[in-house]
């Protein structure tokens, strides 16, 4: 069943959030993540390589900002999905994510019960908005 | 002492820059702080989310959506610090309350009894600096002993009136600071940069108090951390509820 | 006594007032953050360790050891901002790594892209006069622009050493100052009274350097503040570290 599952990498540059992110998605039964990152040079790169199905992308990277890097890599011809994640919570970036293309957009402070929800909808076509934002939308 | 923090008129300066310049700068450290700890709160709660997956026992369920419960309720507490709230600070008439909850909770993480003897904080009524103190000494106090002192088995809490002092001490029967002489010699000297003791002097030190750190009086183990407020000082005056 | 245009008696003594007060109040919310969540923190550890002791499959060991680690570091972090590593002004070898941290804070805050250009200030170590005015002036510099240029794309800050002078420049490209003549001129010649442009002038001041306001230069559009400080100055020689 292992080429079924949804292949993600984790992109954020604080390590607690990646390590916690990985763990989530690796107690699922139908996501793996198959590499992380913690910058936007670095993402890049992996992405290029790894070609994943979803990309979960923090806006705030060192390097660059995430809702510019999803851009980039969706005008560059990346074909899988994108799910932003923030810690803020400016609603400007949830329309400028939607506008980009990025699939789902959500929280950090309500990851732990929304990561998997988004990563699967974006999967299958959808849109994933974090309750408290879609509302404000 | 901060000029301008008492609502005294401070001179060339009026009330309201002071007033900006504080908001301004919590606003600042409000952001610091969702940013610092806000991930660390966001990498312990996915943590904590796979383990509810891979543990397929529902035993766990209740402890699991404690410890889920307590990391939230730590991201609001850093919130509502940061925006200037005094947290947790209970008012003078409820103070004795509010430490047998405080000693209640305590007990029941960490399984060491605990016996508050405060009684005169009901007789007498102090006013809210040495309230607050009281509380955040006793709250430090417990949180050294789950840290330090562990293997303790029963701890004591009690404040008395002395010639015009409010004692309290905070007494436990665990290893005592004497496992390592110079960490004792230091903290009774108040050298410890900046730990929880160097913060109670500063508290303390402000209401023109002390601090003593010893082994419990009558006892073979142990630690034990007395305060003395006089209680007719002249920070301790003003603003009694 | 400073005589002369800037930083007249009354508003040295202003400027020391204010300090002192947003001091106090990051101090109190330093203490404020040990002692209480401090407390929370122990509370949550004591609640994994129970939790622990209750699952019986070793297979979630490695998820519990993982938790408890991110738990430990929130404390650590908890500890570094309450001994005042963290709020507010950096020590002098953190301020390129604080000054990266505000920018990236600050650029995930207003979206608008910050270039940081601060490699002196490794090299160089300033002393803490120096570090703090440093600190102030970005930080105000930024939320200018957040207030005054929030359709500014790019945000360069910039740290020179120029025959003795250490030359700090933050430049955006929006509408720049000449959007009103007067307040331009008045905040070249400092008139302004007390917004954020007065504060860095006296704090500049104070190190015997000043402050510069103009369009940055190659461009059409735009504002640039430099500030330039003498590193031999009495005033900057002392606490060296
Ligand atoms: N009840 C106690 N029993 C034994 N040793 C103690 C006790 N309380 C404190 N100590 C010792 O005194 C030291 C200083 O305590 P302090 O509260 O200042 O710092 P800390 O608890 O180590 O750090 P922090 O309070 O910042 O979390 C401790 O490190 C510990 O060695
Ligand atoms: N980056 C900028 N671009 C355009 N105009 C600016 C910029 N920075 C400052 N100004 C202008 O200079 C004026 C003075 O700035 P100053 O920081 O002294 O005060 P303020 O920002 O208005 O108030 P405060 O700093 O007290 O919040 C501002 O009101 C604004 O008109
Ligand atoms: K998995
Ligand atoms: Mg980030
Ligand atoms: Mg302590
Ligand atoms: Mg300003």
């Amino acid at each position: 069943m292992t080429e079924k599952k949804i292949r993600t990498v984790v992109v954020d540059d604080h390590p607690l959030v990646v390590a916690g992110a990985r763990a989530l998605i690796e107690a699922s039964e139908d996501i793996v993540c198959v590499g992380d990152a913690n910058t936007g040079a670095d993402a890049e790169a992996l992405i290029k390589e790894v070609k994943p199905d979803v990309v979960v992308l923090d806006v705030s990277l060192p390097d660059v900002n995430g809702l510019v890097l999803a851009e980039k890599l969706l005008d560059g011809g990346f074909k899988g999905h994108i799910v932003m994640m923030t810690l803020y919570e400016e609603r400007t970036f949830v329309q400028k994510a939607l506008h980009i293309g990025a699939k789902g957009f959500i929280q950090k402070r309500s990851a732990d019960q929304n990561l998997l929800l988004a990563i699967r909808s974006a999967m299958l076509g959808g849109l994933f908005l974090d309750p408290p934002t879609a509302r404000d939308v | 002492p901060a000029p301008g923090s008492r609502g005294r008129p401070v001179e060339g300066v009026s009330r309201a820059v002071v007033d900006a310049a504080v908001a301004e700068e919590r606003k600042r450290i409000a952001l610091d702080l969702h940013d610092h700890l806000g991930q660390q709160i966001v990498g312990a709660k996915l943590m904590l989310a796979s383990l509810e997956r891979n543990s397929g026992s529902p035993e766990l369920a209740p402890q699991i959506a404690a410890l889920r419960a307590s990391l939230e309720q730590l991201s609001l507490e850093i919130k509502a610090i940061s925006s200037g709230m005094r947290l947790g600070i209970p008012s003078p008439d409820r103070l004795v309350e509010a430490l047998e909850e405080l000693a209640n909770r305590w007990m029941s993480h960490t399984q060491i009894q605990v016996d508050v003897s405060c009684d005169i904080l009901k007789k007498v009524r102090f006013c809210k600096k040495i309230s607050e103190v009281v509380y955040r000494v006793v709250q430090e106090s417990l949180t050294n002993i789950a840290k330090h002192a562990a293997n303790a088995t029963l701890v004591e809490i009690r404040a008395e009136l002395q010639y015009g002092f409010l004692k309290l001490t905070i007494e436990d029967d665990g290893p005592g600071f004497s496992s390592s002489p110079e960490s004792f010699f230091e903290c009774q000297q108040g050298r410890y940069g900046n730990g929880g003791i160097s913060g109670i002097r500063e508290r303390v030190g402000k209401l023109g108090g002390d601090v003593t750190i010893r082994r419990p009086a009558d006892k073979k183990r142990g630690s034990a951390i007395s305060v003395s407020i006089p209680i007719g000082h002249p920070n301790n005056r003003s603003n009694t509820g």
